[in-house]
């Protein structure tokens, strides 16, 4: 079980979130074709090694922030706001 | 050499020398006419489909660790074919039919056990929707069948028939046809099968790129062993789809979770049948040797670590108990996870990819295990003639883009 | 409003539950904008920063979320003045909450044994301070403003379950 | 009996003034309270105490510990029924019950044993290569019922879990003398400290030595007040450095217990640091029929005749293996066990041929390198074949291990990530140098400081096991699962070679004891055969449990009530008052009807529906969702969530939306009124209330930052009390209910805010029946009064309470759709009656997008259509089939709600149904479990279309 750093309520357990996958995807307008749609809504990088991904604090102040996190040793790289720019993170890959 | 009674008494007489290997373990060869990455069963089962039914056996199954060491040794062994779309229920039933003969097929005891499945209902709401999914397994010509809450009971007195329990249940549906089989064997027998009709299965093999031709089409792998060449390229590696994707330059609707799964100490029969219950999430059976199978559930975070939060492990003895209060005092004894590959509609991914003479099989997400005879038999087809197999069909890369999405799990409100 | 509450106890410790807590929820969309600053103003004190709580005449003032903050009062009749002094002030808004959440107010040396045991927190959160949790597997806002003593809020509808998990654990530490 | 109790001063854990009475296979026997079942067992004499699972073999005790493979029992009867219970770990009790398990009728006479003259022709894996004629179902249950160990209860356990969350800087695991000794160094740096003992006892092997260092160091850690936990071992290291332990409350079996106690308590410790310190198994010789009662693990027999004062057997052969082996003799002498012979493996090679006595030790005999023999009379044959470091955590943690090829041990490389080794279990066995190696990691670990490197030493020089040659008789490597040297020899032969493979093929370590005696060796023999060293098989990375721990203890208080809340209606004691019949609806227990005396659920539904239709009928709709939407971006944002126009509501208008997910799919519904130019109320259903709030959260807080909106629940602020019928008002004006918010004066469809007797209310006009009706919120726990003060109106308006099923009839009736019922995860608007809807809004909105893929536009998407019952009297089944002809044919559709309509006087049914806006007037064909009903396509809604009823 995880230990997350709630950006308000500090560090606390795994099972008070829900992960919603990768962050930092731009939305399209609806003028993209069928396909740019389909990659926007399905296709991931799904990365083994640092992942994006947003976070929300479910059991406690309801927030969702965003994590940089290693998806094979399950560490913790960075958490940082959604208002926040991305932090760099060691080991990402291009 | 045939596996028999009589191989077993022999055996007996003269001792472990009397035994051929299951499977050699070769050297590459520079070349092969297709290679197939990943020797869990779907690989497995695609080079030995391959041979048997396209006569291709100049084939290399390429492995980064052991044959059957990943997602087909950590499953809870299921096997079922109660879909409700009819290209679901086409695909997993031609699947179970090929499990039905699987054992004689590959002289290998995959111990196929067709104890049902039963699906129980905690309201009447479920019991709609069940009566939903019956039928329209029936319309797709696939036995299923109502029970009332006593025929749920006799086939399983252990569950928690209390009116006043959290979770009551009003009844079910099973199909008797389902059940459980030995994953390993599976992954063995495809593998011995697939040996003997002059299958490379190279282990410790992993595959570190691909190598193109002037059009990107594939032509070959870069291999911790030395590069191979080969004509057509077979992914099947489940959790680890992405990876190779990415190293042949496309991503995949894919996201890999780890799925759990565990097993209580072994005790005298007390379950006879599979028991699922959608509204706990419990998914319980007990296998021959006596354990009480439980899982599995997904954490809900990608993952690419093949271990489980504690979390979801107490939520899943937490659903156990909420069914069948008398697990209480068993012990857990073992908990793993495997990496699954998740795409949104929980259905798989089988055939093409956009790079040339590169063709995928993934995306079964937590439902792998039972797939894994059709898995083979249609990735061999289109590795085999460049057309994907008529089950295979609607389960292209495309239908994420055409929205034509084939979604059990919503549709039935439960994840496959 | 309140019902009559209910009493468990254990050996240093008793646990007393309360519902139709009086409660008005502070809206806003900056904590450090006008809308707080006249809410701060009305309550006669700053508003607790993230992770905090305060005492301020008749009102507790409890930090929630970046952009909320729970004001609750003994009686209903106290929030209305804040309500008003609030009223159509740019910004943020109230929204009335009061009958939404049910306390199960723990008081005792047993605090920390209590709290650890919910499955969530290794103790109550430090005097002056809240803590959002899950705790007996629902969303739970703990006050604690007491050495000896700390509020456990909860949602209405899920209080019967928090309270039923803090009878056994006290008929356990018993 | 060649067990037998020692006299004193041995016996450290024993009390010999208290005498504890207890049965074994239905004997009664005594012991001393310390024992344990192992301990009392051995002091009587008996030997033979369990069978294995697939040979059935008569087992003894083999180890003292956690690892004990063979000595399981079952522990007492009924509800408290305990299966396969380690003797070695079970402390006797008075009134403590037990038989063994996998026996039948006895451990003395067990039929199963027959499998051992078939021993030869049952190898590893042997079921993979037979059975297959005719079938494997022929076969599977005899063998189900031979596997299994003990027998699990049948009724619900009565006792308690309970969990603990500690927080700590520094847990120590194992409070041996390096446990101690890191713990009392981390104390004094400052650090707060928690130290698990997995016995009762500190000390591990040091404490039954009698030991005074040991005593000195507890005494210290509890003076700096180290934390420390008795009987609770750490059994997984998961994520961010999370220690589970299971604590061990009340005693297992005893008799007289309270009808529940609290029998077991988990630990969820997150540490900053974690120290191992757990120690080492003793790893065994390989030799023929190695596993007959009387075989044991060496050092379990010191600590049996130092702990216990009991000696396993008069006269022993010690087969040393080890440095530390040898060293054992004169130590057993000297609690007078004699030594009848050391087999020194170490150097001259001398080997057991083989051992004598079927159910027991009587000899052995002795095979020189030279291949002389010399039988040895014996009782007792303690086997020492080096050392196995309990690696588990350092494992589980992701640390790596490497090879000690003198010691043929894996040990520690390097730390483990937030996890240190100390002691034995690093692979520091020099007393003095573990001790101020343990001292140096806890000291660093406080201060934050580079940890020292453990010192591998002192474990002595030790050859791998090897297999006995030229002997009959079964090698066992893995005692519980039957495995032996022959089955890793013929997994070796078939090409089954990696650790994996072994493991899987063989079902070496696959046990309860998961191999903690067996795993290495296996791994050792493999290499042997393949001319490997033992790393390059491999070394499977260990897994939690460490070792098998409760189904219960794990789910702690998450069983009965408390698995799941349930959430009870604020005036759930009036719905009592009424008689209603409870049911769960999501996670609600709500009222599905108030049947009468002798009626039965649909007969109520039908007569409450056609009271609402007729005078009047009240609903509890309290558990529906309730947002409360402000901001000056409020009704854009709304725009974007629903289709259907938000921003163009006056104040006090509301209108029905529908929510959509980014892939268009219909995720919920409900009614947005405008409380005011900012501000709206948000009616969603009441299984959709938690994932509207997170995607509105998510749209808010990740997508459109620039909106200024604040999404606040209210769902537990308001109650919800819904009067419909064509005298609802005359209902609530004889109530006292405001006339402003009479029909004429308040439209269908609108909200006002209102007060009654100073209760603030909120009423909206809407109407999910189709009569005229109110939905009142009003605060929470008001409803009641509110309730009860409309009731004592009821009668002269011929009103009745109606529930959840009748509210399904009457929606039926007008054909509006449930979502979750008439719609499931694939439904788009589009198939639910709003495409027109969809071309109508202008501006974008979550999910449009998706709507105008190629699936989206198929004509043949299904579509809510309503089914009459061709013979005017068939309910149709709800889940039945649409199509032309039988079973098995493509499904055209399927009933989604189907009722018996008092209005109409025949029933209903909503279904989806392929291109079904189109076939309106058609018959189709309904199958259901072998049965098959026509159906007329008819227009919704069935009842009053022009929606004339709504005013009353």
């Amino acid at each position: 079980m995880m230990l997350l750093s709630c950006p308000w309520c500090g560090p606390r357990d795994e099972n008070e979130f829900a992960c919603a996958g990768t962050t930092h995807i731009v939305r399209p307008g609806p003028e993209v074709s069928d396909a740019e749609w389909g990659r926007y809504l399905f296709f991931r990088a799904n990365p083994k090694g640092v992942h994006r991904e947003r976070w929300r604090h479910v059991y406690g102040c309801g927030q969702w922030f965003n994590v940089a996190r290693d998806t094979v040793t399950h560490q913790v790289l960075a958490v940082y706001r959604m208002t926040e720019p991305p932090p760099a993170v060691p080991g990402e890959g291009p | 050499m045939k596996y028999s009674a009589l191989a077993l008494l022999r055996g007996a007489l003269s001792g472990p020398d009397s035994w051929s290997p299951a499977w050699r373990s070769p050297e590459p060869k520079p070349e092969y006419e297709v290679i197939v990455i990943g020797a869990g069963g779907h690989g497995l089962a695609t080079a030995y489909y391959l041979a048997r039914n396209h006569g291709i056996r100049n084939v290399a199954v390429l492995e980064r660790g052991w044959l059957g060491g990943g997602n087909t040794g950590r499953n809870t062994t299921i096997v079922r074919s109660n879909y409700l779309f009819p290209e679901s229920a086409r695909l997993y039933e031609f699947s179970l039919r090929l499990y039905e003969s699987l054992t004689r097929e590959l002289n290998f005891n995959i111990m196929l056990s067709q104890r049902g499945l039963i699906l129980l209902a905690h309201s009447r709401h479920d019991l709609d929707a069940m009566s939903r999914w019956a039928n329209a397994m029936r319309m797709n010509g696939i036995d299923a069948e109502l029970l009332s809450r006593d025929e749920v009971a006799a086939a399983a007195p252990l569950l928690n028939l209390s009116p006043e329990a959290r979770f009551p249940i009003l009844g079910g549906f099973t199909q008797r046809r389902a059940g459980t089989a030995r994953h390993d064997a599976v992954a063995w027998g495809y593998a011995r099968a697939a040996d003997a009709l002059g299958v490379d299965i190279l282990q410790n093999c992993e595959v570190r790129g691909f190598t193109r031709d002037a059009h990107g089409g594939v032509t070959g792998v870069e291999t911790s062993r030395g590069p191979i060449r080969a004509g057509r390229i077979g992914i099947a590696a489940a959790g680890h789809s992405s990876v190779l994707a990415r190293l042949a330059g496309f991503s995949l609707p894919v996201t890999s979770y780890a799925l759990q799964a565990m097993v209580t100490e072994p005790t005298k029969p007390a379950l006879d049948t599979v028991v699922l219950s959608p509204g706990t999430g419990a998914y319980v059976s007990q296998s021959d040797k006596g354990e009480m199978v439980l899982g599995a559930s997904l954490d809900l975070f990608p993952s690419y670590a093949q271990r489980g939060s504690f979390a979801l492990t107490q939520g899943i003895l937490a659903s156990t108990l909420a069914i069948f209060p008398s697990f209480s005092r068993l012990r857990l004894m073992r908990q793993w996870a495997g990496i699954v590959d998740v795409v949104h509609d929980s259905s798989p991914i089988i055939g093409p990819t956009p790079v040339p003479n590169l063709f995928i099989n993934c995306g079964w997400g937590t439902g792998g295990f039972k797939g894994i005879p059709v898995g083979g038999w249609t990735l061999a087809h289109v590795l085999a003639t460049g057309r994907s197999h008529e089950l295979a069909e609607p389960f292209q890369l495309e239908r994420f883009y055409t929205g034509r999405l084939i979604d059990e799990a919503a549709a039935a409100g439960i994840a496959h | 409003m309140a019902e009559a509450p209910t009493l468990h106890a254990a050996p240093g410790i008793t646990a007393t539950v309360e519902h139709g807590l009086p409660v008005l929820s502070l809206r806003y969309f900056d904590a450090e904008g006008e809308f707080a600053a006249a809410a701060a103003r009305a309550a006669g004190v700053p508003l607790p920063g993230p992770g905090h709580v305060v005492r301020s005449g008749p009102f507790i003032m409890a930090w929630r979320s970046p952009t909320e903050t729970l004001c609750l009062a003994a009686q209903e009749a106290a929030l209305a003045f804040i309500e008003q002094a609030l009223a159509d002030h740019p910004g943020g808004c109230t929204v009335e909450l009061t009958g939404a959440l049910s306390a199960v107010h723990l008081e005792g040396v047993r605090l920390d044994d209590v709290v650890s045991r919910l499955g969530g927190l290794a103790g109550a959160p430090a005097v002056g301070a809240t803590a959002r949790a899950r705790l007996a597997d629902v969303p739970v806002l703990v006050l604690r403003l007491e050495t000896e003593g700390a509020s456990l809020l909860v949602e209405r509808p899920l209080a019967e379950h928090l309270e039923g998990w803090i009878r056994e654990t006290l008929l356990d530490l018993a | 009996m060649s067990g037998h109790r020692l006299a004193a001063p041995a016996g450290a854990f024993i009390d010999r003034s208290r005498t504890v009475e207890f049965s074994f296979n239905g004997r009664p026997y005594q012991g001393y309270e310390g024992d344990t079942l192992a301990s009392a067992l051995l002091a009587n004499g008996v030997r033979l105490v369990g069978r294995s699972f697939k040979l059935h073999r008569p087992r003894g005790i083999w180890s003292a510990g956690a690892e004990e493979p063979s000595a399981l029992v079952d522990v007492g009867s009924g509800a408290r029924r305990t299966p396969n219970v380690r003797a070695t770990l079970l402390p006797i009790v008075p009134g403590l019950s037990c038989v063994s398990v996998n026996c039948w009728p006895g451990v003395r006479l067990d039929l199963g044993a027959v499998n051992g003259f078939f021993a030869a022709v049952l190898p590893a894996g042997f079921y993979y290569k037979t059975f297959k004629w005719p079938d494997w179902h022929w076969y599977e249950p005899a063998i189900r019922r031979m596997a299994g160990l003990g027998v699990a209860p049948r009724e619900p356990d009565p006792d308690h879990y309970e969990e603990v969350t500690h927080a700590t800087d520094v847990l120590v695991v194992g409070a041996g003398l390096a446990g101690l000794a890191s713990a009392v160094a981390a104390a004094r740096a400052g650090a707060r400290v928690c130290l698990l003992s997995g016995s009762a006892h500190c000390g591990g092997a040091l404490g039954w030595r009698g030991d005074v260092e040991v005593a000195g160091l507890e005494r210290e850690a509890r003076a700096l007040g180290v934390r420390i936990l008795m009987r609770t071992v750490a059994f997984g290291v998961y994520d961010h450095n999370l220690v589970c332990a299971l604590e061990t409350v009340s005693e297992e079996g005893a008799a007289d217990l309270p009808a529940c106690v609290l029998r077991e308590r988990l630990w969820k410790i997150r540490a900053h640091s974690v120290i191992a310190a757990q120690g080492a198994f003793e790893r065994p010789v390989v030799f023929p029929d190695n596993d007959r009662p009387g075989v044991m693990l060496a050092h379990a027999a010191l600590k049996y005749a130092r702990a216990f004062a009991v000696a396993p057997g008069r006269r022993a052969l010690l087969l040393a293996n080890s440095d530390a082996g040898l060293a054992l003799a004169p130590q057993l002498a000297a609690c007078g066990i004699e030594i009848a012979a050391v087999a020194d493996g170490r150097s001259q090679q001398v080997e057991v041929s083989a051992v004598h006595g079927a159910r027991g030790v009587r000899g052995a005999t002795l095979r020189a390198p030279d291949g002389s023999t010399e039988r040895v009379h014996c009782d007792l044959i303690l086997s020492a074949g080096g050392f196995a470091p309990a690696v588990h955590l350092h494992s589980q943690a992701g640390g790596r291990l490497r090879w000690i090829k003198d010691s043929a041990m894996f040990v520690p490389d390097g730390a483990a990530p937030g996890l240190w080794s100390v002691g034995a279990c690093a692979g520091a066995f020099d007393r003095a140098q573990a001790r101020a190696h343990a001292e140096g990691t806890g000291d660093a670990l406080a201060r934050g400081q580079p940890v020292p490197p453990p010192p591998v030493s002192g474990a002595g020089i030790c050859p791998p096991a090897r297999a006995v040659a030229r002997v009959s008789g079964k090698q066992f490597v893995d005692l519980q699962n039957d495995v032996a040297a022959g089955d890793i020899a013929l997994a070796a032969r078939e090409n089954y070679r990696s650790v994996e493979h072994l493991k899987r093929y063989t079902t070496t370590g696959m046990g309860t004891d998961q191999g903690k005696t067996s795993n290495i060796n296996a791994l050792i023999l493999m290499g042997e055969l393949t001319q490997r060293a033992a790393p390059e098989v491999g070394t499977t990375r260990f897994r939690p449990p460490y070792v098998p721990v409760s189904v219960g203890a794990v789910v702690g208080r998450r069983t009965g009530a408390l698995y799941r809340p349930l959430r009870r209606l604020p005036a759930h004691e009036w719905h009592v008052g009424r008689g209603a019949l409870f049911e769960i609806f999501g996670d609600w227990l709500r009222p599905a009807a108030y049947p009468l005396a002798g009626e039965s659920l649909e007969a109520a539904a039908e007569r409450e529906a056609h009271a609402v239709r007729s005078t009047a009928g009240i609903l509890d709709g309290s558990p529906l969702g309730k947002l409360e939407v402000f901001g000056p971006d409020a009704a854009r944002f709304l725009d974007y969530m629903y289709v259907g126009s938000m921003s163009s509501l006056a104040v006090g208008q509301a209108r029905y939306g529908l929510l959509l997910n980014e892939n268009g799919t219909v995720v919920d519904d409900g009614i947005v009124a405008r409380l005011g130019a900012e501000r709206f109320w948000v009616n969603t259903t009441t299984a959709g209330i938690e994932r509207t709030q997170a995607a509105f959260e998510e749209w808010l807080q990740c997508e459109f930052v620039d909106f200024r909106v604040l999404v606040t629940p209210v769902t537990s602020r308001w109650a919800n009390v819904t009067v419909a019928g064509p005298r609802a008002w005359a209902w609530l004006a004889a109530a006292g209910f405001d006339p402003a918010l009479a029909p004429a004066a308040m439209k269908h469809m609108t909200l006002k805010d209102s007060r009654i007797e100073g209760v603030p209310l909120r009423v909206l006009r809407a109407s999910f029946s189709g009569e005229l009706g109110y939905e009142i919120n009003l605060p929470a726990l008001k409803s009641r009064w509110l309730l009860e003060r409309l009731w004592s109106k009821a009668a002269g308006i011929g009103a009745v309470p109606y529930g959840i099923e009748a509210l399904q009839v009457l929606r039926v009736e007008k054909g509006y759709l449930h979502i979750g019922t008439d719609t499931d995860g694939t439904t788009l608007p589009q198939d639910v009656g709003f495409a027109r809807g969809l071309e109508r809004k202008s501006v974008a909105f979550v999910g449009r997008r998706s709507l105008t893929r190629a699936a989206g536009r198929d004509p043949k998407r299904p579509q809510m259509v309503g089914l009459v019952p061709a013979d005017a009297t068939t309910v149709l089944p709800v889940g039945a089939q649409i199509a032309d002809r039988p079973p098995p044919t493509l499904t055209q559709g399927h009933v989604t709600s189907s009722y018996r309509s008092p209005a109409l006087g025949h029933p209903v049914a909503l279904a989806m149904l392929a291109d079904g806006a189109a076939r309106t007037g058609d018959t189709v064909r309904v199958h259901h479990l072998g049965r098959s009903y026509a159906a007329r396509v008819v227009a919704l809604p069935f009842y009053d279309p022009k929606g004339s009823r709504l005013n009353g």
